[in-house]
């Protein structure tokens, strides 16, 4: 099956219920590539459930679940390699962890603990790795577009053959970040994968108040783009579709936009209230009709690849990891008072040197 | 004054979110020019329940759900302001203004210079501010030296829920484009009495928060209720401590700043933003220029550190009670 | 003949000798209509020539041609009606002396005198009106457009019969505002034209440098709008294509983008050099055959409505109305030394009554 | 300094322009990592002729051309910086900076800090700040307030060929984000000998660019020129002044602030942009707290206006030789 740009409805390989819908031979993934994806699934979800309590227990004080897409994330992730540069927004914990970053770090970043890579400088949406080529985001909506595609510029200027994926949501196509680097991205020609996950809300607002089109793919036009358009419930789609503009990137056949059409379980963060905007049913038939985790493992009992048995082993195994991952969390402690100053610039100028004492004097350190 | 005021007429006890509610509900009310738009305004009710109901009063036209845009929010409000509207624009966090800080200066600020008088940008950009709230690096700021350097705009940040209703009403109804900055972290802190119906605390005139005779703290906002416990507290020392509460930073008000002076002779000036280029700076120029003669100490500066704005560390980082007790040492023993 | 939006190749109603291309009957314009178009167009073309020398005189500080651009700025005023608003660049004072502005003001404008409706606030790129419903563009490019699109949503909260028109460059379609406005006004389905001269240059920028994109008409489709490509240096097209969206807008039937494609003949303005960028030869072609002027002078003269005699007459009678227009500006002051500080509030502030006594002091008044 | 640096290696005499090109050229001789990027800076050489012949030395991969948009140029600079290239983003005016703000406060600015160390923006953006050249509202201001009450930033001003190259080269080796203010006031307006090949006039450290003993004014940049002026003319008046040109307005020299301070004991800062909320402020302020002991008479505030930026009326609005002179009595007759 080939992967085409402006499809009318999102690109599909399985069916909901988990049947290939077509040859799947060509993707290239063995059985074992089959169980690896399948326990990243897993894994993902397990470690949004925990987040989730750790917030409901006061231990995190914020935090934006991805369940509902983790293909999306996952199948995104999984075709980059080591080389590859990757700018995540506030909801892509799941891309973050494939690209490298420890679940143990994860939670350290949740509870702001110093084994966060960041050191509990920033809000839990996403710390950055300097050696997983991972930058962290801010919180301000599509700053991180057009610093993907300077990022994918700079890897062009220096004949790298590394190419960089930028993660953003629905709500982010409104920000004039995502015309600007959609439009130097095309410019440039640059090696660059901007991947929106469309989950239909940006907060409170739906797709059609935050926009006109149908979708979000066909807005590459408007810049001579190849704009895609997923299933992101899907993640062999996920998966065909990365790869494939991954490996156009590579060959310097320039950037894509993917549109990954997917669905958020949880309200925008644990500081929502979802009830007040979602209309009721249809958050059931997501749940119960388009999961992504069940359709893969209805793929993998398809393929005689899983069972009840498996099952049990792969979620016990899962929960002892992760039980080993926060222990590693909450054992690293709270970053030091003084180091709050730390990190400004690359050294102390002499205001930060004078507010070292004052502050040094104030703890009574 | 909320007691006074509550004696004269009928009142209802008001957190600062029900205050700022009962502000926008008052003028759109009287006011049909008077409409608001920003991201989750309708149905949502805004992130912190500010514009909650605001849609089923008063419909869509005029409680405008937008695109997920500040550059848009900031430029339609202008636009409609031009018009002759009196738009309220809803920034969900002020850390999330600047994809719009260019519209916010470049327009609205020089719209009634440019044009000669005949144009103006009669707005608000209403906006949550300031730290303490587990927030981090972007939900957390407190920008006001950026609004208070661009001539055109008018800058008021309120401490209480009366000032907030009576400020907000007097922004609406002025003629000029102001940023209003609502103290997040106190949103919900404390209650007052405050009255049904609009009234208007005024743009440009300060309040003395606390008498006192020994040193002044200047400050605004969120800090008000920290300058009082540390006023509080340095009272078992003996020292009478006067707080005066700026409510409007530009323009910002000059008696109340020379009165304080004149009495005491000795000022801390207190902020949450980082210290360096800070809009305390302002307040301590005016003074050595104007009130020098006056001063029995330096004029010393409280504020958050020179640094982005925190996550975890965010107590080591803020303004609390100890550095505030040690600037007013710093100035007394000098 | 019907107004189309997304064509292949610009809308024309003119062949460039001047032959009309199709019936124009349908446009309803009569010959003094035609008359006054021709009259508008010299008359656009005189003033050009005349602040070019100001500032070659050191009169005047600055000046951007709009030469070459003239059917593209008078043809899509002239559809427009008192109540509309019109949001100019800078580059467009042929739209705004059509929509009222006088040519006198526009020169007191250049000269920085009283009589300039701004009062010597701006550089001249173009003052404002309100009782023209003209609003002072800044120098920022592209800060217009979502201003516009939001006097168009308060025409439509107010119920008002007017629209409103934004004019910009094809540079400024890079800008985020072009991007938010465009979304904006889509949403809203508000009330408003989005013209974009394209004057395939942004100073030496060329558009195939800008955008990745073969014309501006096309990025509507990012938007769900319409966007119609039309021969800007064609005035019967550039008016037919205008009042339609127009009317639609009127109508309620929402925004609209208009490409009109033409080119400047001038230096980006009399502080640029355009010898260092422009392609030699480029120039020449489309003063000689593509003039929009030439062009339509000989639509007339095809119609048996213009000689030579008739030319003769109008470009004295223009030159006379110019030299009456300018001897007025010059006779009207510099702004009093003392007006510097007023219009920054409705009201002085305390520290500008401080900052009044200081000046008067500083100048000895 | 050019004098002796002229005496010791081969100069060439320049125009400041003529030497950030310099710069320019001699970094992206030296370090393949140095990029630049920016609106018209190609085959244009820039509106300012800043780049003349840098794309044909260079190439465009490394002199790049821009689409229309400040938000692009920053944003792309910072991906690159992060990379680990050390882009010169030039934004044609600094007017036109702010539709990309919030690229350098939200995300250049705060990278180190967020990242806990581990990413760094080594990049600069370079732009014509200024008034003086006829160019109203939108191509005259001097908005280094907004940039230095902004931590993680770095501001430099020059104000003479020399310190321009000296400070554009220790600008582009520097680990952090650099916003780089040119005077175009005096882009052409004086030539000196400055040495051919890369040389670095440190950040952090300002110049005494003339000595007194009876009064100091503070400032930097174009007006630096102009203080020095009024220097001049005082003399006639037996007032010897003394000029501290910054160089670097954050982090400003405290200790060079320090020394004129302590010497003349009277204090004039000096400006072009807007007066309330300017970045003097902060220089007031710090002297103020930290070396009150030292003031003799009120610091006094020389400053453009507290409006938008005029066209016609710019005489009467920019800082002038008597605005300074009324300034130094002021706080002389004391
Ligand atoms: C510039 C900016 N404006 C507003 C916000 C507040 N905010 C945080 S996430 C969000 C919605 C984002 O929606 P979308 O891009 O669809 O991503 P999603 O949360 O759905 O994954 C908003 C409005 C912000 N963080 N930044
Ligand atoms: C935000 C901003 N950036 C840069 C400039 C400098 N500048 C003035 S006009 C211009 C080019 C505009 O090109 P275009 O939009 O095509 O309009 P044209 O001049 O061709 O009519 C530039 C870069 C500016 N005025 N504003
Ligand atoms: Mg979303
Ligand atoms: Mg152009």
């Amino acid at each position: 099956m080939q992967v085409k740009p402006f499809t009318d409805t999102p690109i599909k390989y399985l069916e909901y219920d988990g049947k290939p819908l077509s040859d799947i031979k060509d993707l290239g993934l063995s059985s074992d590539d089959y169980l690896r994806m399948y326990r990243w699934l897993v894994f993902a979800r397990a470690v949004d459930d925990r987040c989730y309590i750790l917030v409901r227990q006061g231990r995190s004080g914020f935090f934006a679940q991805i369940a509902g897409q983790e293909a999306s994330q996952i199948g995104s992730a999984l075709p980059l390699r080591q080389q590859d540069w990757m700018y995540g927004d506030h909801r892509s914990q799941g891309s973050l962890m494939v690209k490298g970053l420890k679940a143990s770090e994860w939670f350290a970043h949740q509870l702001g603990r110093s084994l966060d890579p960041s050191q509990g400088r920033l809000m839990p949406h996403g710390p950055g790795r300097r050696d997983l080529n991972m930058v962290p985001p801010s919180s301000t909506v599509g700053n991180q577009i057009t610093e993907a595609v300077g990022t994918a510029m700079a890897q062009y200027i220096k004949k790298s053959d590394g190419i960089t994926i930028c993660y953003f949501g629905d709500g982010a196509t409104s920000e004039g970040d995502f015309h600007v680097g959609m439009n130097f991205a095309a410019v440039y020609n640059s090696p660059v994968i901007l991947f929106c996950q469309n989950n239909q809300y940006a907060i409170s607002v739906k797709l059609e108040e935050q926009t006109h089109t149908k979708t979000i793919a066909e807005k590459a036009k408007a810049y001579g783009m190849e704009g895609y358009l997923v299933d992101g419930n899907d993640i062999l789609a996920v998966y065909a579709v990365t790869k494939h503009c991954a490996d156009k990137a590579r060959a310097g056949r320039g950037p894509s936009l993917i549109e990954s059409y997917t669905y958020r379980y949880g309200p925008h963060s644990s500081a929502d209230d979802d009830t007040r905007y979602r209309p009721k049913g249809e958050l059931e038939m997501w749940r119960t009709q388009r999961d992504p985790i069940t359709r893969f493992r209805s793929f993998l009992v398809n393929q005689k690849l899983w069972d009840e048995k498996k099952e049990e082993a792969l979620v016990a195994d899962v929960k002892a990891e992760l039980a080993i991952a926060l222990a590693e969390a909450e054992a690293s402690p709270v970053p030091e008072m003084m180091t709050v100053l730390d990190h400004t610039y690359a050294k102390y100028t002499p205001q930060l040197e004078w507010e070292r004492k004052e502050l040094a004097a104030e703890l009574g350190v | 004054m909320a007691t006074t005021a509550a004696a004269e007429k009928q009142t209802t006890l008001s957190t600062m979110v029900q205050a700022v509610r009962s502000a926008l509900i008052d003028e759109m009310t009287l006011d049909q020019n008077v409409v608001t738009l920003g991201e989750d305004i309708g149905p949502r009710g805004g992130v912190f329940l500010v514009t909650e109901g605001l849609i089923d009063k008063f419909g869509k036209d005029r409680v405008i759900d937008t695109p997920l845009s500040e550059l848009g929010i900031i430029g339609a409000a202008i636009g409609m302001a031009v018009y002759g509207l009196r738009p309220v624009a809803e920034i969900q966090f002020i850390d999330f203004l600047f994809p719009g800080f260019d519209m916010l200066v470049s327009e609205a600020a020089k719209m009634r210079y440019r044009s000669a008088g005949q144009f103006a940008c009669p707005m608000v950009v209403r906006s949550p501010y300031g730290g303490g709230v587990r927030g981090g690096g972007y939900h957390s700021q407190s920008p006001e030296a950026y609004f208070v350097a661009t001539p055109g705009l008018k800058v008021v940040a309120p401490s209480n829920p009366y000032d907030a209703k009576g400020l907000l009403i007097a922004s609406i109804r002025d003629d000029d484009p102001v940023v209003f900055m609502e103290p997040k972290k106190i949103y919900r802190f404390q209650k007052q009495e405050i009255p049904n119906g609009a009234y208007e605390v005024p743009i440009g005139k300060a309040a003395v928060a606390r008498e006192g005779k020994h040193v002044s703290i200047i400050t605004f906002g969120a800090m008000v209720t920290l300058a009082l416990e540390a006023a509080e507290k340095m009272k078992a020392d003996g020292v009478e401590v006067e707080v005066i509460d700026l409510r409007t930073l530009q323009p910002y008000d000059v008696d109340a700043i020379m009165n304080t002076v004149a009495k005491t002779g000795h000022v801390v000036l207190l902020q949450e933003a980082p210290r360096i280029g800070g809009f305390m700076g302002e307040i301590a120029a005016f003074i050595a220029e104007e009130a020098i003669e006056h001063l029995e100490g330096p004029i010393v500066r409280v504020a958050g550190w020179d640094t982005p704005f925190p996550y975890a560390l965010e107590k080591a980082y803020m303004p609390n009670v100890t550095r505030i007790t040690r600037a007013i040492k710093k100035t007394l023993n000098f």
